[in-house]
Order: C-alpha cells, then sequence, then structure tokens
C-alpha cells in the first residue's frame, strides 16, 4: 500500500492509528482519579509528542542512517521558530506560511552548517555543529535582540503588521489559524469518568507528523537511504565503489535540518513565541537522546524516544508531596510519610534526577534503546506462546534492526 | 591493448621511498601479478592507482585518461574496481544490500537522488544483484547480515560487489591472505571462473601457488622499483628474483 | 458581569462562526470548549475545583528561589483556606478574605517546572491550564520567562500574577491585560538608590557598568545610568557580560585601567555572585581612585544570592523589593507565620509570590467572581495597605504596583546567615512612580483583558 | 589612562588562569579517551565533585554545636542559637578559626582519596562495560550519570552557589605595575589566582613527568598509541588504564577543589565547563596531551583579548562567541585539532 511492503504498511498504519486515537490512549484514567496525574491526553502535550517526533524523525535520517551525530541540530528548530513567528507578525497568523518559511529558512541555514561542518567526520563533525549552534543561541540571545527578542524570546505583538491579516481583534492578537480553524480550538468528550480533548492544533501537527514519518519510510526503503546506511557502514568501500559520499551526507544533513525546521515551525504555529534556549547545546543534546533512548536507525524509535522524554519533562516534574500524600492516602500516616521521604527525591524538583537515571538503565541495559525492548518483548512472547520452536533466532537478520 | 599504464612513478614517506621511478604496463585481457617482498611498495602502487595516494611524480593513465589527482569514486565509476586485503564490505548491511549498492553505483552514477521509490521498484538492479550472488554462491544467505560471514565469504562478497559493476579493470591486494589451503583454491577457481569474462586484474600475491594458476603475466617489485617482468615460467627463474626474495631483501 | 457582557458575546459569536460546522457534524456529547455557556475559561462553578498553578524554576540555577516561592505558595493556599496562623489575611486592609477559600471554594494547586527557559515555563503553564483546568498561573523568577508566559496566559484567557521579575518591560513594554506585577522594576532601584548613592558618595563620580547581556540586563542598565547621570555622576563605560560567564576577570580588569571610581553590577543570580567575587578578589574594593574610595553598586539584590557571595557583600548598597528584618506589622505576621512552618525568614521572593496570591484572592472576592475580566477591573488602581511594602497601588495603566523601596546594603557584622542585608532607607513611593508613558517603559498596549472563552 | 600594553598584560593573566581550568579538564578528558577510548561526559562532574569537596570539607570544619544566648533574638524573636564550630572549642577561637580559614588547602588533600574512589568506582563499575560501545552510547551513558550525581549534589546543597573562601593570607593582590616598575596599582593580579595558575603548571608537569618517566607511563602511553600490541606483550593493559581513569578523576577533582574559591561553586558549574573542555580537547587534537593543554591556555587567552571592550566594539558579540570561532576555524585548517592524530575518533 502507498508504496510501502506489508511490513512497513502495518507499522505506518500502526503510527496513524496511534496518532489518531492518541487523545484515547493518552488519557487512559478517568478525570477523579489518583492515577489521573499520569494522564498526557492534554493539548500541549500532544501536540510537543508528535512535533517532537518529527524533530527526532528528521534527526534519524541523519544519525540514524548516515552516523553522523550533529550536536547542533536545534539551531535550525530555532531559526525555523523564528521565521515562523515573523510570518505570523508581518504576513498572517494563518500557520501554512509560517510553517512554509520555517522549513525554508531552516533548509537555507543547514545548507550553510552543513556545507561547512561535513568536511569533517566523527566528533570533529560533531563538535563543528555544536559551535555553530552555540554561536547561533549565544547571539540571539544577546546581540541579535531585535531580531530575536532575546532571552524573553519572540513573541506576537498586538501592534505587528500583519499584512494580509488583521493585527488585533478587539485588543487581542488573533489565534493561530489555518483557514479560519484556530489551533486553539478543542472539542471535549465526556464518557463516564473520563474526558478526552480533540484540539485542532494537534490534529494538525499529527497529520503533519504522519506525513514526516511516510517520507522517512520511502526515504529508509529507497536507494538513496540505502546510501546513507552504506555512509554510515563503511565509507571507504563506498568511495571505492564509485560513489561519492558528501552529497549523500550533505542531503541527508539538509533534509534532516528541514525537518527540524518544520519541527519549529509547527511549535510556534501551536503557541507563538520562539525562545533562544531552543537552539542551546542542551536542546541539541535532548534530540540526540530522544533519538538513541527510542533506538537510533529504527524507523519509529525516535518518536518514542521524543515521547518518553517529554512525557518526563511534563508529567513527572509536575508530581509534588501534596499529590503523593493524595495517593496515599489510604494507608496510615507513617507509612505514608515514609513512602513520601524515600519517592520525594525523584519527583518534582527531582525529574532531572529521575531521567538521568532511566537513561543509564536504558543505555546499560538496551542498547539498542526502547525498540530493543518492545523487540525482546515480542521474542520472548513469540517463544513462549508460539507452537512450533524458534527456527531463526541464530541468525541475524538485517531486517531486524529496522 | 594497454589499459593500465604507469610512467616515472615516485612517492616517498617522510624520508622513506617506497616507490621508485616505477614504470608498468598492463594489457587488456591479462591477469597481471605483481610480485614482491614485503614492504616492496605493492600495496602503495596499487594505492595509486585508486586515487588513495597521489604520487610525487609520474603518470598513471587508464584507458588513455589521467589517474592522478582524480577521487576515489571518480575512478571506479572510469571502470577500475578494487579488492582490499582485508574484506571491506557494507558490514551491517545485508549480504543483498551489499551488492546492491555496487550494482546501483555503476547504474545511477556517483550521486543520484531517488529519495522516494523503494530499491524493491527497480527489477534490473534486484535481478544483476541477486545473479551474481548465485554465481558467488551466497543467493540464499541473500538477508543474512554481511558482518556474520567467515571470512572467505566476505572475501567474496567483496568480488562480487567489485564484478557486479562490470569492471574494466579489477585490483585484487592478496586475495588469499590468510585463507587456509581449501578456501584458497575455490577462490582461484572463481577468479579463473571471472577470467572467462575477460575483465582485466591486477593481482597482488605473496603466494607464489596463486600467482602462478592465475597470471599470464608477473612484475617483480622489490625496494619500490620493478625489477623484473615477464610470462611467470620467466620469472620463477629470474636471479634477480631469487635474490629479492631471499638475499637482498632487509628481512 | 454584565459589564463584561458584551465582550463575551463578541468573542462567542466569532468562535462558534468557526466552530458551528463541526459542532453541527458532531454527536451531541461533544461540547465546545469554547463556546461553551461558561463565560470563561476554567470556570470553577463548572469544573467544581479552584486551581491555581505555581509555576516556578524547580530546576536550574534559581532552583532556590524558586523552592522559597513554592513555600510561600502553600502558606499562601493554607492562610486562604483558614489553616495555620492566617499570616498576612490579619494585616490586609482588605477584609474580604476570610480564611474560606475564594468565594467559598477551597484552594488547590498545582505545581510546575519553568526551568526558567521561556519554552519549558510556557509548556508548564499550558499544562496546568489545560490539564489542570487552572484558573490563575502565578510564580517565575527571571524576566524572560515572566513576559513569556503573561503572554501565553493573555492568548489562553487565564489572569497571571507575575513572581520575581525586575525587568522594565514586563509592565512596559510587553504588558498585558491580564498580567500582575508586584514586585518592583529596573526604573524603580535607579529611583531608590541615587538619593542614597549621592549621600553616600558625593556626586561627582564616575561609573562603570557591567551589564548582563539580555533584556533584564539592558533595562537595570538604562535605568540605573540614567537615574546617576541625573544627579550628577557620569558614566565612562558600560560593558556586557555574557549570560554563560562564569569567571569576571576579563571584565573586571579594564575597570581597574579606567578611571571608573564606581561599579555598577547589572547582574543577578549566579552572575552577580561570580562577577562581584571577581570584582573584590581584584581588590577594588581596597582602591583609591581620583582621590575617592573605590565602590560597588549592586542594583538588585536578594538574600539567597547575597548568600553565595559571602563576605563580599558587606557595605555594598543596593536594592531590593522586601526584607524580613520590615518592622511594619504586616511583615512581622509573615515572617512570623513562614519562620514557624519552615524554620528560617522568607527571602523577597517567598514574599512577592505570597502577597500576589493574596491580591488574587481578595480581587476575587471583591469582584465575587473569578471570571479574569472582573478580577482584572478588580485589581486596576486598587489601593491597599497592610502587606509588607506600605501603601500600595495596583496602578490600572500598566498593572505594576507602586509602594515603597528598600535601599540595602550588605551587613557588616550579620549575627546569622539570614542576616546578611541591613535595610538603609525604605524610599516613600512618591520618589520611584512614574508617568505609565516613561521613555523606559515606551511602546506596547495592554490590549483588553481575555476570559478565554 | 594606562596603555593598551598593561591592558595586553592582564588579559594575558587572565587568560592563562581560565585556561588553567580548561587545561586541566581537557588533560583530564584526553587521558581518559586516550588510554580508554571512553567519551566521558561526566568529566564535567568529575570537577564539580571537587569542588563541593572543598565545601564539604569546610561544612565539616564548621561543624558545630549550638548555644543559647537570651540577650539576642533571632528573627521570630526567640532567643539566638549561636553556632560554634567544634574546632574552636578544642583548638581554641583562634587556632580553630585558622583551621576553618585553610579548609580550601586541607581540601587537596581531602580530595584526594575520595577522587580516586570515584573514579575507581565510576570505571569499574560503569565505564568499562562500555568500551566496545559506540561513543554514542558513551557519551548518553556518561551524560546520565553527569546528572545523576549534579542533582545528587544538588539535593544535599541546594542550587545556589556556596561561598567558599581562600584562606585569608591570600586575600589581595599581587602588585604587577610596582614590580615591573610601572605605576605602582596599573597591573595587579590576586593571589590566589596566581596559585591557581602554578598550581594547574604543578599538576600538569607532574602528569607530563608521570607519563614520560616512569615505566607505568610509558605502558599506558604505548596503549594509547596501539593498545592490542601491548596487549600482545602480555602485560595488564586494562588495569593500568583504570588506574589513570582514578588519576583523571583527581586532576578533574583537585582542579575543582582549587577552583572554589575564585567562583562559588554551584551544582551546575560541571556542565558550564563541559562543553568548553571537549571543544578545548577537539582543538588539541583527540588523543594528545600536548594538544589539549596548548589549547586550553590558547582559547583561555584568546576568550579574554575578545572581552576586551575594543575588540568587543569593532565586532559585536565576539565574546560571545570567540570558542566556538576558532574551534570552527581550527578545524576547517587543521583537520585533526592542533596536535591531533590521524585516525582517531573519525569514524
Amino acid at each position: 500500500m502507498l508504496g510501502l511492503n506489508k511490513k512497513d504498511t502495518s507499522l505506518f498504519l500502526i503510527v496513524v492509528g496511534m496518532t489518531m486515537f492518541a487523545p484515547f490512549i493518552l488519557n487512559p484514567f478517568p478525570e477523579t482519579s489518583q492515577l489521573a496525574q499520569f494522564n498526557a491526553g492534554y493539548p500541549d502535550l500532544m501536540q510537543r509528542f508528535v512535533i517532537f517526533g518529527i524533530f527526532a524523525i528528521g534527526f534519524n535520517l541523519l544519525f540514524g542512517l548516515t552516523g553522523y551525530l550533529s550536536f547542533g541540530h536545534a539551531a535550525f528548530l530555532g531559526v525555523g521558530s523564528y521565521a515562523g513567528v515573523w510570518m505570523m507578525k508581518l504576513l498572517t497568523m494563518d500557520v501554512i506560511p509560517a510553517i512554509f518559511m520555517s522549513m525554508v529558512v531552516a533548509g537555507l541555514f543547514s545548507i550553510l552548517v552543513g556545507y561547512v561542518s561535513l568536511r569533517r567526520s566523527g566528533i570533529y563533525f560533531s563538535i563543528l555543529t555544536l559551535a555553530f549552534a552555540q554561536m547561533s543561541f549565544s547571539l540571539a540571545y544577546s546581540v541579535l535582540t531585535p531580531i530575536t527578542n532575546g532571552e524573553t524570546g519572540l513573541q506576537l505583538a498586538l501592534d505587528d503588521p500583519r499584512i494580509l491579516g488583521v493585527s488585533q481583534v478587539d485588543g487581542s492578537i488573533p489565534p493561530a489559524s489555518i483557514f479560519g480553524i484556530a489551533m486553539r480550538d478543542s472539542w471535549d468528550l465526556t464518557l463516564g469518568g473520563w474526558s478526552f480533548t480533540f484540539n485542532a492544533g494537534y490534529y494538525l501537527c499529527a497529520v503533519i507528523m504522519i506525513l514526516a514519518f511516510y517520507v522517512s519510510v520511502r526515504i529508509f526503503r529507497s536507494p538513496f537511504g540505502l546510501m546513507l546506511k552504506a555512509v554510515k557502514s563503511n565509507q571507504q568501500r563506498m568511495n571505492y565503489t564509485g560513489l561519492n559520499s558528501k552529497p549523500y551526507t550533505f542531503a541527508a544533513f539538509v533534509i534532516s535540518g528541514m525537518y527540524a525546521g518544520l519541527a519549529g515551525g509547527l511549535m510556534v504555529a501551536m503557541d507563538p513565541l520562539a525562545g533562544a534556549e531552543r537552539m542551546q547545546w542542551t536542546a541539541s543534546g535532548e534530540v540526540v537522546l530522544m533519538t538513541i533512548l527510542g533506538g537510533a536507525g529504527t524507523l519509529f524509535g525516535p518518536v518514542l524516544g521524543a515521547g518518553f522524554i517529554k512525557y518526563f519533562e511534563n508529567i513527572f516534574s509536575k508530581i509534588n508531596d501534596n499529590i503523593l500524600y493524595q495517593w496515599f492516602s489510604g494507608l496510615p500516616e507513617s507509612v505514608a510519610d515514609a513512602l513520601v521521604f524515600v519517592i520525594h527525591p525523584f519527583i518534582g524538583k527531582g525529574w532531572h534526577l529521575t531521567l538521568g537515571i532511566v537513561f543509564m538503565l536504558v543505555v546499560i541495559f538496551l542498547p539498542g534503546g526502547i525498540m530493543e525492548g518492545l523487540r525482546r518483548i515480542s521474542a520472548f512472547v513469540k517463544k513462549r506462546f508460539s507452537s512450533s520452536p524458534s527456527s531463526n533466532g541464530a541468525v541475524p537478520s538485517a531486517k531486524a534492526a529496522e | 591493448m594497454e589499459i593500465l599504464k604507469v610512467e616515472g612513478v615516485n612517492k616517498s614517506f617522510g624520508g622513506l621511498k617506497a616507490l621508485n621511478e616505477v614504470n608498468l604496463s598492463i594489457e587488456e585481457g591479462n591477469v597481471h601479478a605483481i610480485i614482491g617482498p614485503n614492504g616492496a611498495g605493492k600495496s602503495t602502487l596499487l594505492n595509486c592507482f585508486v586515487g588513495k595516494l597521489t604520487p610525487d611524480t609520474g603518470s598513471v593513465t587508464f584507458m588513455g585518461k589521467n589517474l592522478i589527482g582524480i577521487k576515489p569514486h571518480e575512478i571506479n565509476q572510469a571502470g577500475v574496481s578494487r579488492v582490499f586485503q582485508t574484506p571491506e564490505i557494507f558490514s551491517d548491511l545485508s549480504i543483498l544490500d551489499n551488492v546492491i549498492i555496487p550494482t546501483l553505483a555503476s547504474n545511477d552514477g556517483s550521486f543520484s537522488f531517488n529519495a522516494w521509490n523503494g530499491v524493491q521498484k527497480r527489477g534490473e538492479i534486484l535481478d544483476k544483484a541477486e545473479s551474481i550472488l548465485e554465481d558467488i554462491g551466497l543467493a540464499e544467505k541473500k538477508d543474512v547480515l554481511a558482518a556474520s560471514l567467515s571470512r572467505g565469504d566476505k572475501r567474496r562478497l567483496e568480488l562480487a560487489m567489485c564484478l557486479v559493476q562490470d569492471p574494466k579493470l579489477v585490483l585484487l591486494d592478496e586475495p588469499t591472505a590468510g585463507m587456509s589451503r581449501a578456501d584458497t583454491n575455490n577462490t582461484i577457481d572463481l577468479l579463473k571462473r571471472i577470467g572467462e569474462r575477460g575483465i582485466t586484474k591486477i593481482v597482488i600475491e605473496h603466494d607464489m601457488h596463486v600467482v602462478f594458476s592465475l597470471a599470464n603475466k608477473v612484475s617483480v617489485l622489490a625496494q619500490g622499483t620493478v625489477i623484473a617482468e615477464g610470462k611467470p615460467e620467466d620469472i620463477k627463474g629470474d636471479p634477480r628474483v631469487q635474490e629479492a626474495y631471499l638475499g637482498g631483501a632487509h628481512i | 458581569m454584565s459589564d463584561f457582557g458584551k465582550t463575551i458575546s463578541r468573542r462567542s459569536l466569532l468562535k462558534t462562526g468557526a466552530a458551528t460546522g463541526l459542532v453541527l457534524a458532531t454527536p451531541t456529547i461533544f461540547t465546545s470548549q469554547s463556546w461553551a455557556q461558561s463565560a470563561f475559561l476554567n470556570d470553577p462553578a463548572k469544573s467544581g475545583k479552584l486551581v491555581l498553578g505555581f509555576n516556578v524554576p524547580q530546576t536550574g540555577p534559581y532552583a532556590d528561589e524558586g523552592a522559597d516561592e513554592l513555600r510561600a505558595y502553600m502558606l499562601a493556599v493554607e492562610h486562604l483556606n483558614g489553616e495555620g496562623d492566617g499570616g498576612m489575611l490579619n494585616t490586609f486592609s482588605s477584609k474580604a478574605l476570610q480564611g474560606t477559600g475564594i468565594l467559598g471554594n477551597k484552594v488547590q494547586y498545582v505545581t510546575g517546572d519553568t526551568q526558567t527557559k521561556s519554552d519549558a515555563a510556557r509548556a508548564s503553564a499550558k499544562s496546568m491550564i489545560e490539564k489542570d483546568g487552572a484558573i490563575m498561573i502565578t510564580g517565575g523568577s527571571s524576566s524572560g520567562v515572566a513576559v513569556a508566559v503573561q503572554a501565553l496566559c493573555q492568548e489562553a484567557g487565564v489572569i497571571f500574577m507575575a513572581g520575581l521579575t525586575h525587568s522594565n518591560d514586563t509592565t512596559g513594554k510587553d504588558k498585558r491585560a491580564n498580567g500582575f506585577r508586584h514586585f518592583f522594576n529596573s526604573y524603580m532601584s535607579g529611583a531608590a538608590l541615587a538619593p542614597v548613592l549621592k549621600n553616600a558618595y558625593g556626586d561627582d563620580r564616575k561609573a562603570y557598568h557591567l551589564t548582563a547581556d539580555y533584556n533584564w540586563g539592558y533595562t537595570t542598565e538604562e535605568a540605573i545610568k540614567s537615574a546617576t547621570e541625573d544627579m550628577g555622576w557620569e558614566t565612562v563605560e558600560t560593558v556586557k557580560t555574557p549570560l554563560a560567564a562564569t569567571d569576571f576577570s576579563a571584565y573586571i580588569t579594564p575597570v581597574l585601567q579606567s578611571d571608573a571610581d564606581v561599579l555598577v553590577l547589572n547582574h543577578y543570580g549566579g552572575n552577580m555572585v561570580n562577577s562581584l567575587t571577581n570584582a573584590v578578589q581584584f581588590g577594588l574594593r581596597d582602591r583609591i581612585v581620583n582621590g575617592k574610595n573605590f565602590e560597588i553598586v549592586v542594583p538588585l539584590y536578594s538574600r539567597l544570592m547575597a548568600k553565595g557571595a559571602g563576605a563580599n557583600v558587606k557595605g555594598i548598597f543596593g536594592s531590593t523589593n522586601w526584607h524580613w528584618s520590615l518592622s511594619d506589622e504586616g511583615s512581622k505576621a509573615f515572617v512570623k507565620s513562614f519562620g514557624t512552618k519552615y524554620g528560617f525568614p522568607p527571602s523577597q521572593a517567598a514574599h512577592t509570590t505570597y502577597v500576589q496570591t493574596l491580591l488574587y484572592a481578595d480581587a476575587v472576592e471583591r469582584a465575587k467572581s473569578f471570571n479574569p475580566c472582573a478580577v482584572v477591573e478588580a485589581l486596576e488602581d486598587y489601593e491597599f495597605d497592610g502587606l509588607g511594602n506600605g501603601k500600595t497601588l495596583y496602578r490600572g495603566a500598566d498593572h505594576q504596583c507602586f509602594k515603597d523601596v528598600l535601599v540595602v546594603r550588605g551587613k557588616e557584622n550579620p549575627s546569622s546567615e539570614f542576616d546578611l542585608l541591613e535595610i538603609v532607607e525604605i524610599t516613600p513611593v512618591g520618589q520611584v512612580t512614574y508617568d505609565p508613558n516613561h521613555p523606559q517603559f515606551a511602546g506596547g498596549a495592554l490590549g483588553t483583558c481575555n476570559p478565554g472563552a | 589612562m594606562v596603555g593598551l600594553m598593561d591592558a595586553i598584560f592582564l588579559q594575558i593573566l587572565n587568560g592563562l588562569d581560565k585556561g588553567s581550568a580548561y587545561a586541566l579538564i581537557a588533560l583530564g578528558l584526553t587521558l581518559i579517551f586516550g588510554t580508554l577510548g571512553v567519551v566521558n561526559f561526566a568529566h564535567g562532574a568529575l570537577f564539580m565533585l571537587g569542588a563541593f569537596c572543598a565545601v564539604t570539607l569546610n561544612g565539616i570544619l564548621s561543624l558545630s554545636y549550638t548555644t543559647i544566648d537570651p540577650s539576642r533574638t533571632d528573627f521570630l524573636g526567640k532567643p539566638l542559637k549561636v553556632q560554634t564550630p567544634y574546632v574552636e572549642a578544642w583548638f581554641g577561637p583562634e587556632i580553630g578559626a585558622t583551621i576553618i580559614q585553610w579548609s580550601v588547602p586541607l581540601s587537596i588533600l581531602f580530595a584526594i582519596p575520595i577522587m580516586v574512589a570515584v573514579g575507581l568506582i565510576m570505571e569499574r563499575g560503569l565505564i568499562k562495560h562500555f568500551y566496545k560501545r559506540p561513543h554514542a552510547d558513551q557519551i548518553l551513558v556518561t551524560f546520565g550519570l553527569a546528572i545523576v550525581l549534579q542533582e545528587i549534589i544538588k539535593y544535599f546543597f541546594g542550587a545556589n552557589p556556596i561561598p567558599t573562601p581562600a584562606p585569608p593570607a591570600f586575600a589581595g593582590s599581587f602588585d604587577f605595575g610596582a614590580w615591573l616598575g610601572f605605576a605602582p596599582g596599573s597591573i595587579i593580579y590576586p593571589y590566589w589566582r596566581l596559585v591557581y595558575f602554578a598550581f594547574a603548571i604543578g599538576i600538569i608537569g607532574v602528569v607530563f613527568a608521570f607519563l614520560r618517566y616512569t615505566t607505568f607511563g610509558m605502558v599506558v602511553r604505548a596503549g594509547m598509541a596501539d593498545r592490542e600490541t601491548v596487549g600482545f606483550l602480555g602485560i595488564n593493559i586494562d588495569r593500568r588504564f583504570t588506574i589513570m581513569f582514578a588519576i583523571a578523576a583527581v586532576v578533574a577533582g583537585l582542579a575543582g577543589v582549587m577552583y572554589a574559591p575564585i567562583n562559588s561553586p554551584n551544582y551546575h558549574m560541571g556542565m558550564d565547563f563541559l562543553v568548553l573542555s571537549f571543544v578545548v580537547v577537539v582543538v588539541g587534537g583527540m588523543g594528545s596531551l600536548a594538544g589539549a593543554v596548548l589549547a586550553g591556555f590558547l582559547l583561555g587567552i584568546l576568550e579574554s583579548f575578545a572581552s576586551m571592550a575594543q575588540v568587543v566594539a569593532l565586532l559585536p558579540g565576539i565574546n560571545q562567541i570567540i570558542i566556538y570561532l576558532v574551534a570552527i576555524i581550527v578545524l576547517l585548517t587543521r583537520p585533526r585539532g592542533l596536535m591531533g592524530r590521524k585516525g582517531v575518533m573519525e569514524d
């Protein structure tokens, strides 16, 4: 279907299903239950899941396929964001020009950075990309303040021109929208104790992520994608096989930069503010972590990794002692106190600690990331429940890695 | 007809002269062996053919085309393929992918942005790749990771990767190094079969058994200079060669 | 409520236009959030719960300040719900709050981590609004974050009660109708400090500014520069220092070579600690230039940060919003309940966030509605007393509080680890008041309040 | 009023000082990378742990007992609790106070065993399992470790900087101006910073001498060049590498101890230095010890020059980006950094 083989088609359908039904999947607990704290089905976080999913998919096209570890990809996301906000300030609150411009500007910037950085490989490449991103961040934070609004971040104002739209409606900035549907419009569905929110902005992001995912599958399976894998596998052999690895990596770099720009454009379409911190090295590091955590080089792993980290950041950081006491309200006070005492360092302000521990555990025990974990589980289940003994376990299959 | 011409090639590393006024002429269709003791400059010479090294002076021309200063991938596109001393393959890709890549390279050129349609849509490429795997007897393992092959199989795979490109000239750097006698014989057979395709080959070898089973011309390299050249049986008896191998070389 | 009827119906119409098509096509169990009968977002009467969002830095360099803010918030919630000793409720000039929650609703809260990053702060605030149904967001420990979250609350339609934010922009060019600031600002620091500096150091001084290279630094430099120049000082040089700088030696040594006799450190947080420590290390305070003792000034002091600089703060002037050693009844009551609960005195960040929470609750009580537009009206041009800074006005024109400002100096002989600053002067409010159109606050507009529905 | 030469002289001093910290951290990073082939993102955390060794010893020495002084009151109006450090009670107030004031130099002795232990536990417990893993995995796991370490420190010490002053004997500044015959006071430099520079030079010298003149060091250097060959000789190179890891940890830790008085330690100081140190290592050339030291001082000095008002006036923002700009220029003109070897970390 759609030019994909059977296995990819089913993966694609799973992804479509997951994104379309995300409001249900992410809100498994009734509103009133204590576990509702773990629900993630609210618009902002759902949008973040798919936007960072796009960012990670794009990063994976570079890192997962070619093995070139860019430590400065957040710069493209940041530059894309600025371009998007400027479009909304100058042109219109319709998000299409903003998103389009984000991709274009990020693409152009990645042509510049890629052209220079790809002259080196290995850690030298990583440091070059890091250097570009840190320079972008530092300058955006300080001397470029007229363009970027520095520390605060570039935001909309009531007196923006918006030549194809309106500057303000009744003293308010008009909402970002697409064909008149505001990104922040939501519809609620209440079923018993459950409440599900369907947000216009989320569905726009979700559709774009599905497209982005589809494009990435096509690239993975194309001759171009095969060449990128060859870059990672053995660049020397590649050159002696009559292939010029430079334009391949360069093209992958620019495509992946445009994915980052797309993610940046969507971020400002959902929430029209572009802060300089999204270009800092920690932000670049975050997408590296997402990709590796999910499973670099796999089709869907990076999306899972992105979801995992964003879930931690947004859900764990909001758990406080008060909530813990509510959970343990059924227990004797001394037991509850003891439990809260033990858990306290890992929640709320301790979410970084928990995240650090999880990173270490995943890397130590699951070298292939979350996808490896899933594969092991499914292998275990198959082994456990299949009637015929496994026959092909010993032969490492190339397809297994995807 | 002369396919590769080497004239007055010199190459030094620091103070060490690795190649000294090397002249060589390879006839089309020949299997030309370059032999010589360790450190004679055989691999250095080969590296000068494929663009890995640039000679200090001298010229290398392939079918009338200058090869000096040309990038490795361009040399390959011109029709020169190389098999390395330790197999250079795409270890973490499947065997089939390992052959598809060179097939695509000779079909689509050194760069082509086919990022949309899957490899599966390219029937002619797949057929060609699979048929070469048939030839070398790796067809059943085509979905296996290349890294899991035995050393001998890896070398055969690498050879297949070169042959599938229908090169005009193949450079073989010690194709049987480190192989058992049986594997060596298999490889010789394979190379002989390929010989039937009429591809010109340059073989660097230590193993005289291999040289004499395959080559129809031999050049002897010692201390960076060609000291003898001729038919295998002539070379066998040449005193200079004996001297280079047994006495003169700095062992 | 009727005052806002017009705006609301107008909004509803706009929304309806966009949403009708979809709503008609969906089953009746769907209710549109944007045009339900509820006239404003997250109405506690609808959801049955009253949630406030406390959005403070819990990770990153300002985590300790964030932690102190959180303590103050929890204390405020206790007092609003009638627990504890009532704190400033007893001294507050408005008696609308009775310790029975707000409008009879028990106050609940959620907490989040701003990470001192605009993006993270907005994400956290959004989750409070979207997921937890927060009706008001408050907190923050930097101006960038405050401005970003304020803009978000304006767009979303909830009230934002800013925490520690000192940049002029928060109630200047980036002001918003839904946002309110109790904390003082750069201009006020300058206006309060200048006369004290003139008394202490004379009116013939040459000042050298080191300024953190971001928005807050710029406004503070401008404010201090213009205030000191007005009284006769000369500004020799202003140098921007990178936010990421940890070692300021390269910026301090040129001071040695200028003929400046005063160094103004427009730095906050870790930057302030390091630049001040470095300046003292380089012996600036032992120098005599132009026949005068070399002096250092830190426009914005914070006790938590002063602690990081240790003995280096001794004798150095600065300004602060509030200090626990104030002896008015409100401050005493707050220090007592905070100190009793936590064992140490509150910081100025804790004070401003506590007061903001009370002010919000009080405004709701007086307006008898949670509707943000009603709250805005209740807060605008509201005058109150008893919350620690004397008589205070929440000016309607820019949503900035006008109150006394403290000029403090690092104490020579502290009696405890909290006793680092001494109050030199309580600058009366009249001296720090400015026109809403003052050039340092020019540009931007409040716009109209947004009830989010 | 004073000449440009003085300004340049001062900035060179500043640069050397800043460069000392870069060089020490980069030296340890390179040792670990060169010997173990591991990219250690937790190295900044080791520097931070060193600084907190100084903080901790200061805290231990300041452990106090409480007496109540009814004549004074605390902030709640209750009788003031007066804290008196035990050391002051035991040794008398003056000697006791002096001991506390000298806590930073004393911390050197305190930090060495701790950093050795941390290094050994880290290498044996975690890093050794990552020798054969891709660099990306090493980065991820050490990054996770760095986060965990700094969060633990934050949990116990808070997020605010903690003042850790140098002994009063080192307060004040040395007057280079008077010494060199210029106007007194024109060029002054704090004693402690001079001590830091001398200390860094000393440590670097010791490490180099150790590698050059001991058998142990020679084996390690040989191992850095070609691990397999050394392994063939029947030498247990792994154990030596473990020891090298501990040494690198000690170098980073001592750099942190001595840095504490210069800037009050806080829990994220390691991360602040980490990225810069990586840039330093790469500019120096991966795997080259001398390169790391050279690049550390070079970048320190360039950074100081770039902060001069005259330079910033010419190129706004240059002080923010100088290190990265230099890194780009160096890497484009010298593909393997200033002194890098071929083939290291290029795949």
